[in-house]
């Protein structure tokens, strides 16, 4: 089966080339049909790998297609790489893809035929890229996946290409993404230098003997690929603008799949992270204070997709958080979690902007509860599982992530905790505001509201369960021993890092203690939020003071703008009429212009008077009989 | 005679000539002092005709060292005939045109 | 010897020519035939046939570098009178004594490429330049023209002057005038052979219109008729050049150390003042005038190399300077207007004339494929061979660098701009013909110099 | 003293005198007859020199030929003291800075060196004379006498297109 | 010297020399377009064939040497290398491709347009292919004298003044070189003036020092790299776009490639001494440009300082001189060819149909000719070499190599990635996103032919981004020996 592999990717890259050339052919029906099939294709494979793969002793497999890069001192295969991290993402990235697809297939029913079918091709694009970048073999085909949904993220953010604004955060999130990549380049180039490979199979054995230096060198070069791919502080500003992208596309990319590639970069080169001394430091401090940072903006922002892409960094943080305690099981975890229930969000977002006409801002809802009953219901377990209310999904990879932090420093812990309950806050703030209270929209929205179809509703239902039931993969040996399948499955993945981080267990007591008054406090948090926002008014006086700073999420874009953006375009004007116009361009033409004076100064010699010339001549003479006579 | 006399006279004879261009107008007295210069060469060479010849004589009594720089004195005064005619028809012609051998009226070339 | 009777011959010939049929068409082709006399005459001599059995007591000697020139001026002569010929003509009355005059420098030509002695030397001088003196004044009506002719008279003789002090004083020092008499370099230099080289550069830097003595040049070169002006401008300037080249190898070579540098020193004022003097010209013949300066500049760069590479690409220089340059003159005729903007759109109403006097130009520039290239590819690699001065060569190169600017100008104004009017007299097609000819025998010699450089070593 | 010498002098500040009348003599005709008493000094050197035939000739190409035709040419034109007003002085004084230095580089340049001790003879030697130099001239010297035949034939032509009416 | 046309050298110049000028004589405007464009595809096709006869046994067939010049010790040599081998590659492929998209375009006296076009196309074969100093300066002048006619004679408005400062820096450039070539001439053992004899030249430290100046001077200029850049702009802009594709495509490839096949070999101490100088320029160049790049509101411009950032980066990683860089380089010279050719075509065909390159005045193509807008977006994600595109293999290796020389240098250059994305992106979101304005709204979808032109590069793109391999088939060799011979 795993020779196969290479059928994975390649049934959406089918699917985007039928949907990219024949887009002008295909009917609408088709071009759905066949983005989800290619998806539904590989899940199918992804599965029958999966099986392959649980088996216990199965041995990570590698599989060389071809030679992609082949010069004296490096091969660079184009090779695929299957083993349970791997398997993990495959499922989770074409299952929800899977999803997406069949929601997106309704959603965007009102496009026009092109439209539809360029938008699945994309949409197979991503998923195409996003399996090479999980399977790729070496970090250089990661890359190549890497900068690839990159790009498919550019082109669905500016989607609809005709309105400015959404062109221009696609432009920021590709050239932000670019800044990360760059770092990214740089420590492949550095592996080059330093294991002459850039081969997973080749360089982690290689990495006990290394000088911590390098190591920390390259991981910290490669958290900074990270940090641009997961919106991370400080490259995090451009994932809340890529909502303008469709709601399924903010699902799949923004939520589910393309952020968590940093989560899966630095799993994947686990045992980098964990012998490089001073980096876990730094990926802890990033991912908690991006936590915190994004949850506190995530408080004051009034458009649904916003509040949600927020969350989404904060809790990306938190993966981070557990990636730098060496929580590495924990981090997949979330991921897995959080893709399903994120996912539902973003999709329950969807169907509510669907219903109220492509209407995004929350204070402008309310009361949608008997309008959508599936969509809330679907929503309303999508807010528990993330606020990490037992037993649904969230809790128990938080909580794996917080109980690592707590084990490396309790302060990591209770920030982190921190972050957790200004999740619950904002997002039963959102639900609150968007659900309960009375209607606040517009007359005809609330003839039109709508319940979503089936298309839309059942992937719904789906994330939904899935949200629900997903955590018991990862029940903390507190409650049971050796219930925590996943930690057992994905062993072989991190067993070298286990090995060199040693055991610091927690006593069951205090992890009770601490499960509990977290679980208490998040109690607290909800009511609270569903009190003050259970029935909202709008209100016209401007919110003032700090509220006011959140509100412009602490001016970031405004002081990047400031500080990056302007001055390299003044000093690029600069450049352009100052420096290349006077200095480059006036040598040159300056030595032409010399050589016309000089001519214009020759001819006045040529006086046209016999005497002068003959003057000259004379004097030129005696000039020579010097020379000659007494020169020397 | 010591022969730097007469270096020195046909350079000072030489120099009058060479002055005597520079700073006169008149295109026919330019022309003069071309030929005093002429002149002056002559002078020197048969000087150093004389010269050459009185070093050769004491070994060899019927010598004729030096008869080439008096010949050649003989050409130079034939090349002189030959260029003052045809300077004096080009001063002329010009004289006709402009009514004048004013050397400063030629400057419709320049630069 | 050939030559040197003979052109002297046709000139009387010539002379009586015109009085007998004035000044019909048909004196123009006497003159051809004369000159296809010549150049058999000198072939045959150059094959080792001389008529004239004389004994020319070592004044004169004839290498087949002499006669190879005399090769290349006679056959440039050759093709000037064929495209200029009836323009001769047309300059004055009496036309056939134009080509007697002509005849006669070709003699004095002829003379200063096989001098041995001083005094030959300074009568083939002088049978060049009196004739010339004339040529310049020929159009008697026109004060340009006369002009012209006093000044370069008047220069003329002063510089004759200069001449003859030196090689007085060259007497004085060695008590002789024959080239191999004076067997300099042995003795240790005095002050009088010393003062008779510095002379004798002068002079010929003169005559060769090497700055800072040239300023004759553009004056003379612009006053006189045009058709003279393409005939001094080229094969009597080249001639100069085997003279002065041959007086400094055969008689001055031995002290070459001492006077390099002044020779360095006249080569970089040349190539300078030259070229960065035609920049801003604004009459094409004028420009032409200074071209010829810079031109003379590269030629000197042989005299003071004073090596093999450097004599076989004076020879060179001399076939692909005169080819291009009379080529380019006999175009300039034609024109009505000799500005710049007065060959605005030649390419559109003469192709002909348009195509091939940008090869002329392109040959003038030393654009590869042409003969200009090779032959300043010979003049750079000649001063490189004498390993010092090297900065000579990097004046030369930057100079050769400005020396585009003004003969594009040329170029632009015939391709790129426009003008209403035919900027051109009419020209026949054999006058085209020819041209192309030119043209062609330009860039074969771009192509494969050696088949002129290859008849040295026979 | 010998009355060479004395001779030598008289005829020596003489030729230096009448040159400098020719440059600074405002009417052009005394320019000329101070010319030819330059050319009468230079011959008489000549003499002293016992280079009779040149001395002879001299007198009559020079003095006698050429000056005459200067005189026609001057006179045909009547030219006098007023045709050439005062020209610059700067120009002037350049001029004679110029020359006056040319004339003082030259000769110290070469006023002590192998010359030095040399003399030229004088009164003796018969190289000078007309039999002598006509044997050389049509022994040796044949070739440059006929070829300066070329150069009095191009003069002629010369003279005759520049003069003819036409 | 025109000696049998047996082996693919000599065909490979003669062919559109030949061609070239043929087609002066042709002056029926449709012939002579069908006729060049003929000529060309031949040549591609001779060159095809070539390539199944590159290996050793078959080494009379790609090597050959004419006598020329024995009296100076100059020879008509050619060789077919692997160095020579993708760069008439490019040559080969491009004019077809030139051809072909530019048809539609009617030129006045078509007849010598395409003749210097084709004369053109046989300079830059000889440039390639020449293995004598002499001859290698010959045809250097000859590429570089029909592009000057071709410019001021079919460019823009201000063509005399863009391609005469062109023509005069880039011969002063040249002349300077011919010094250089002398010199090293006269030091040959045996006076000649052929590679290998060039190659074995013994040369003082000092000696290298200057003579490396002479040479690199003329080839920078070409290149051209900051400072010495400035002729470019203006000469692209003005040129007519067929003759800027040549320019930018191919041409500039000649001063790297000379650099490669004279320089560096020839000189190893000064390139050793002098290698931080030219990699700083070629670093400060490329942010140079990119920045420049981020403000230029002309397409052509746009287009022309990118490829500055882009030549910048190669010519660095030549003086890398490690085996990656190399090969990179190599394979990417033949990579940006294509790419910015391909650019060059869409803006020819957006000029085409607006009359205007100005970037402000144009927005929302992508309505009205999605093909095109796609085109477009490929072919410039492909010049700022993302993955999976033909430019990201030759990047990725060059930067590795020059990470290899110096960490610092690699971190500088990479900020151009960043910069090449922005204005890149910019270019495509105002003239292909947003709305349409008057001068877009009667935009038309591109023609087939231009469709299938634009397709076929966009294939190449794609082909080399994920399978290089028979690129380097073709250069492995030839750049191992050049390392070779520079390691010892």
């Amino acid at each position: 089966m795993t020779k196969l592999t290479y059928l994975i990717p390649l049934f959406p890259l089918i699917g985007f080339l039928i949907n990219g050339l024949g887009r002008r052919m295909v009917p609408k029906s088709v071009a759905g049909l066949i983005g989800s099939a290619s998806v539904l294709a590989s899940f199918i494979l992804s599965v029958l790998v999966f099986m392959e793969v649980r088996v216990d002793g199965f041995t990570v497999q590698e599989v060389k297609l071809f030679s992609f890069i082949k010069t004296a001192g490096l091969d660079i295969p184009f090779a695929f790489q299957i083993d349970q991290l791997s398997s993990l993402f495959l499922l989770i990235i074409t299952g929800v893809g899977f999803l997406i697809h069949v929601y997106s297939a309704a959603y965007m029913h009102e496009e026009e035929p092109q439209h539809y079918a360029r938008y699945f091709a994309y949409l197979n694009l991503f998923v195409f890229s996003m399996l090479l970048l999980v399977l790729g073999a070496n970090y250089v085909i990661m890359f190549i996946g890497w900068e690839g949904v990159g790009l498919c993220s550019y082109l669905l953010i500016g989607y609809w290409f005709k309105n400015g604004d959404y062109n221009h955060a696609a432009k920021k999130a590709f050239v932000m993404n670019r800044i990360g990549d760059l770092g990214f380049l740089l420590a492949v180039f550095w592996m080059i230098g330093q294991f002459g490979s850039t081969s997973f199979g080749v360089i982690f054995p290689k990495v006990g003997a290394t000088a911590p230096a390098v190591l920390t060198g390259i991981t910290l070069l490669l958290f900074v690929g990270a940090t641009g791919k997961s919106a991370q502080i400080p490259l995090y500003t451009w994932l809340p603008d890529a909502m303008a992208g469709p709601t399924p596309v903010s699902a799949l990319i923004h939520a589910a799949t393309m952020v968590t590639a940093g989560i899966y970069m630095i799993a994947r080169s686990n045992i980098m992270y964990t012998l490089a001394p001073v980096t876990p430091t730094v990926v802890a401090v990033i991912g908690l204070a991006t936590a915190l940072f994004a949850a506190t903006i995530a408080i004051k922002q009034n458009d649904i997709k916003k509040v949600l892409a927020y969350s989404t960094v904060s809790q990306l943080g938190l993966m981070f958080l557990g990636l730098g305690v060496g929580a590495y099981t924990g981090a997949v975890f979330h991921v897995m979690t959080h893709a399903f229930f994120k996912a539902l969000l973003f999709l329950g977002a969807g169907s509510v902007i669907h219903a109220m006409h492509h209407e995004q801002d929350i204070r402008n809802m309310g009361g949608l509860k008997k309008h959508l009953p599936i969509t809330h219901l679907t929503f309303l377990i999508g807010c528990i599982a993330i606020a990490g209310i037992p037993p649904f999904s969230g809790f128990f990879s938080k909580d794996e992530i917080l109980m690592g932090a707590f084990a490396h420093s309790p302060v990591l812990y209770f920030i982190g905790t921190f972050s957790a309950l200004l999740t619950a806050f904002y997002m039963f703030r959102l639900y609150a505001m968007t659900f309960l209270g009375q209607f606040r929209g517009t007359q005809e929205q609330q003839h039109h509201v709508h319940e979503s179809p089936a298309a839309m509703t059942v992937p719904l239902i789906v994330l939904a369960l899935l949200a629900i039931v997903a955590g018991f993969v990862g029940v903390p040996e507190v409650f049971a021993k050796d219930a925590h399948w996943l930690e057992k499955f994905l062993a072989p993945v991190f067993a070298a890092s286990t090995a060199k981080q040693g055991e610091h267990a927690i006593s069951h007591s205090t992890e009770y203690a601490l499960m509990g008054g977290t679980v208490l406090a998040i109690l607290v948090v909800m009511i609270y939020a569903l009190k003050k926002f259970g029935n909202f008014r709008k209100t016209a006086e401007p919110a003032t003071g700090f509220a006011r700073v959140l509100e412009n999420k602490w001016y970031v874009d405004e002081i990047y703008d400031a500080v990056i953006s302007r001055p390299l375009k003044g000093f690029s004007v600069f450049l352009n009429n100052v420096m290349e116009r006077s200095v480059i361009d006036g040598v040159v033409n300056g030595t032409g212009k010399f050589i016309q004076y000089s001519s214009r100064q020759f001819r006045w010699l040529q006086s046209g008077q016999v005497g002068s010339y003959i003057l000259i001549m004379v004097v030129a003479t005696v000039v020579f009989f010097i020379i000659q006579i007494f020169g020397k | 005679m010591p022969i730097n006399y007469y270096i020195f006279l046909a350079v000072a004879l030489f120099s009058i000539g060479v002055i005597g261009v520079l700073t006169r107008r008149n295109a026919i007295i330019v022309f003069m002092c071309i030929e005093l210069m002429l002149n002056a060469v002559n002078l020197l060479l048969v000087a150093f005709s004389k010269m050459h010849y009185a070093n050769a004589v004491t070994f060899n009594p019927g010598t004729t060292t030096g008869a080439e720089a008096q010949l050649f004195v003989f050409f130079i005064m034939v090349v002189a005939a030959a260029e003052v005619s045809v300077g004096l028809a080009i001063i002329v012609m010009m004289y006709r045109n402009i009514h004048s051998v004013d050397i400063n009226f030629l400057n419709r070339l320049k630069h | 010897m050939n030559a040197i009777i003979l052109s002297a011959v046709l000139g009387v010939v010539m002379m009586y020519t015109g009085i007998a049929m004035k000044n019909r068409p048909s004196v123009k082709y006497v003159a051809i035939a004369g000159v296809l006399l010549l150049i058999v005459a000198n072939w045959l001599e150059f094959a080792g046939v001389s008529f004239f059995s004389i004994d020319v007591k070592g004044m004169l000697s004839f290498t087949s570098f002499g006669l190879l020139f005399n090769m290349v001026a006679f056959v440039s002569t050759l093709i000037y009178f064929l495209l200029s010929g009836s323009d001769v003509q047309q300059v004055g009355k009496n036309g056939a004594d134009y080509f007697a005059l002509m005849f006669f420098v070709l003699c004095g030509v002829s003379i200063v490429s096989s001098f041995q002695s001083l005094l030959m030397l300074f009568i083939g001088i002088e049978i060049i330049s009196i004739p010339l003196y004339i040529l310049a004044g020929s159009d008697k009506r026109n004060l340009k023209s006369n002009e012209a002719s006093l000044k370069y008279f008047l220069m003329g003789s002063f510089s004759t002057g200069l001449m003859l002090m030196g090689i007085t004083l060259l007497y004085g020092g060695t008590g002789t005038f024959y080239l191999s008499g004076m067997n300099l370099g042995g003795v240790v230099m005095t002050p009088l052979v010393g003062l008779g080289i510095v002379l004798m550069m002068i002079s010929m830097a003169f005559k060769a219109s090497a700055a800072p003595f040239h300023f004759w040049t553009p004056d003379v070169y612009d006053g006189s008729p045009t058709v003279f002006t393409s005939f001094m401008a080229t094969i009597v300037k080249a001639a100069v050049f085997i003279a002065f080249l041959r007086l400094f190898e055969n008689g001055f070579g031995k002290l070459q150390s001492t006077w390099q540098l002044m020779a360095a020193m006249i080569t970089a004022l040349t190539l300078i003042i030259g070229n960065v003097t035609a920049v801003f010209q604004q009459s094409v013949k004028r420009m032409l005038a200074y071209s010829s300066i810079a031109q003379a500049g590269f030629m000197m760069l042989a005299v003071f190399a004073l090596n093999t590479m450097g004599k076989q690409g004076l020879l060179l220089y001399s076939a692909a300077y005169c080819l291009a340059t009379i080529g380019l003159f006999a175009v300039l005729i034609k024109m009505k207007d000799y500005t710049f903007d007065g060959f605005n759109g030649l390419a559109r109403h003469q192709p002909v004339l348009a195509l091939t006097s940008t090869i002329f130009l392109l040959s003038l520039a030393g654009i590869p494929l042409t003969a200009g290239f090779f032959s300043k590819y010979y003049m750079l690699v000649a001063a490189m061979k004498t390993g010092q001065m090297f900065w000579l060569v990097i004046v030369g190169v930057v100079c050769a660098a400005i020396s585009v600017y003004y003969y594009f100008r040329v170029i632009q104004s015939m391709y790129f701009k426009d003008a209403a009017v035919t900027p051109t007299v009419a020209v026949g097609s054999g006058f085209k013909a020819l041209l192309l000819i030119t043209a062609g025998m330009v860039i074969l010699l771009g192509i494969k110099p050696g088949l002129l450089l290859n008849l040295m070593s026979i | 003293m010998s009355i060479t010498e004395v001779l030598f002098w008289f005829l020596t500040a003489l030729a230096l005198l009448s040159a400098l009348m020719v440059v600074f003599s405002r009417n052009p005709v005394h320019s000329v007859l101070w010319l030819i008493a330059v050319f009468f000094a230079i011959s008489g050197h000549y003499i002293i020199l016992n280079a009779q035939f040149l001395a002879i000739v001299n007198l009559i190409v020079y003095a006698g030929a050429i000056m005459v035709l200067f005189l026609f040419v001057i006179m045909l034109m009547n030219l006098n003291a007023e045709t050439e007003p005062q020209k610059n002085r700067w120009l002037w004084w350049a001029g004679t800075i110029a020359g006056g230095s040319l004339m003082l580089v030259i000769i110290a340049a070469l006023k002590d060196t192998e010359t030095k001790t040399q003399m030229a003879l004088v009164k003796g030697g018969d190289i000078g004379l007309i039999q002598n130099l006509g044997m050389v001239l049509f022994k040796d010297y044949v070739l440059p006498f006929e070829i300066s035949s070329v150069l009095f034939l191009s003069a002629m032509v010369g003279a005759v297109v520049i003069g003819k009416k036409d | 010297m025109f000696a049998a046309f047996d082996n693919f050298p000599a065909l490979l110049i003669w062919l559109p020399l030949i061609g070239g000028l043929l087609s002066f004589f042709i002056t029926n405007e449709r012939s002579v377009k069908s006729w060049s464009l003929l000529s060309s595809i031949l040549t591609l096709a001779l060159f095809a064939v070539s390539l199944f006869y590159t290996d050793q046994k078959h080494y009379a067939l790609n090597s050959v040497s004419y006598v020329w010049l024995p009296e100076i010790g100059s020879s008509f040599a050619l060789l077919l290398d692997g160095m020579s081998r993708i760069l008439c590659l490019l040559t080969a492929v491009s004019f077809p491709l030139i051809f072909a998209a530019t048809y539609s375009t009617s030129y006045k006296s078509p007849n010598a347009f395409y003749g210097l076009m084709l004369l053109t196309q046989c300079g830059l074969m000889g440039v390639f292919l020449s293995v004598d100093a002499l001859a290698f300066y010959f045809f250097w002048e000859l590429a570089l004298i029909p592009a000057y006619f071709l410019v001021s004679q079919w460019g823009g408005e201000k063509r005399i003044q863009a391609a005469f400062k062109f023509f005069i820096y880039t011969f002063a450039g040249s002349l300077f070189l011919l010094i250089g070539i002398i010199y090293v001439y006269l030091k040959t053992p045996d006076q000649s003036f052929s590679l290998v004899s060039f190659y074995q030249v013994q040369l003082t430290a000092g000696e290298q020092g200057w003579l490396f100046w002479m040479f690199f001077v003329a080839f920078a200029i070409k290149m051209p790299i900051f400072p010495f850049h400035t002729w470019q702009p203006d000469a692209y802009e003005q040129s007519p776009t067929a003759v800027t594709m040549v320019l930018s495509g191919i041409m500039v490839k000649m001063g790297l490639f000379a650099t490669l096949r004279w320089l560096i070999v020839m000189f190893p101490d000064a390139v050793r001494q002098f290698d931080n100088v030219v990699i700083g320029l070629s670093i400060v160049g490329m942010l140079y440009a990119s920045c420049v790049a981020l403000v230029q509101d002309d397409l052509k411009r746009l287009v022309a300082y990118s490829s500055i950032a882009h030549i910048g980066l190669m010519a660095a990683s030549v003086f890398t001189l490690n085996l990656m860089s190399l090969q990179g380089l190599l394979v990417q010279m033949f990579n940006h060819g294509i790419n910015i050719i391909g650019l060059w075509i869409v803006v020819f065909l957006i000029e085409k149909q607006t009359g205007i390159r100005k970037i402000s005045h144009l927005g929302g193509l992508a309505q009205k000719a999605p093909a095109l807008a796609i085109m477009l977006v490929v072919i410039a994600l492909a010049n700022i070499a993302l993955p999976l595109t033909n430019a990201f293999v030759g990047e990725f290796m060059m930067f590795a190599g020059l990470y290899k020389f110096s960490p610092w240098y690699a971190a500088a250059a990479g900020l151009s990635i960043i910069l090449s994305a922005v204005y890149t992106l910019n270019m495509i979101k105002n003239v292909f996103y947003g709305n349409l304005n008057a001068v877009t709204q009667g935009f038309k979808e591109i023609l087939l032919h231009e469709r299938i032109i634009l397709a076929m590069i966009v294939v190449l793109i794609f082909f080399v981004g994920v399978y290089p391999e028979p690129l380097f088939n073709i250069i492995r060799s030839t750049s191992e020996m050049i390392i070779g011979k520079f390691i010892k």
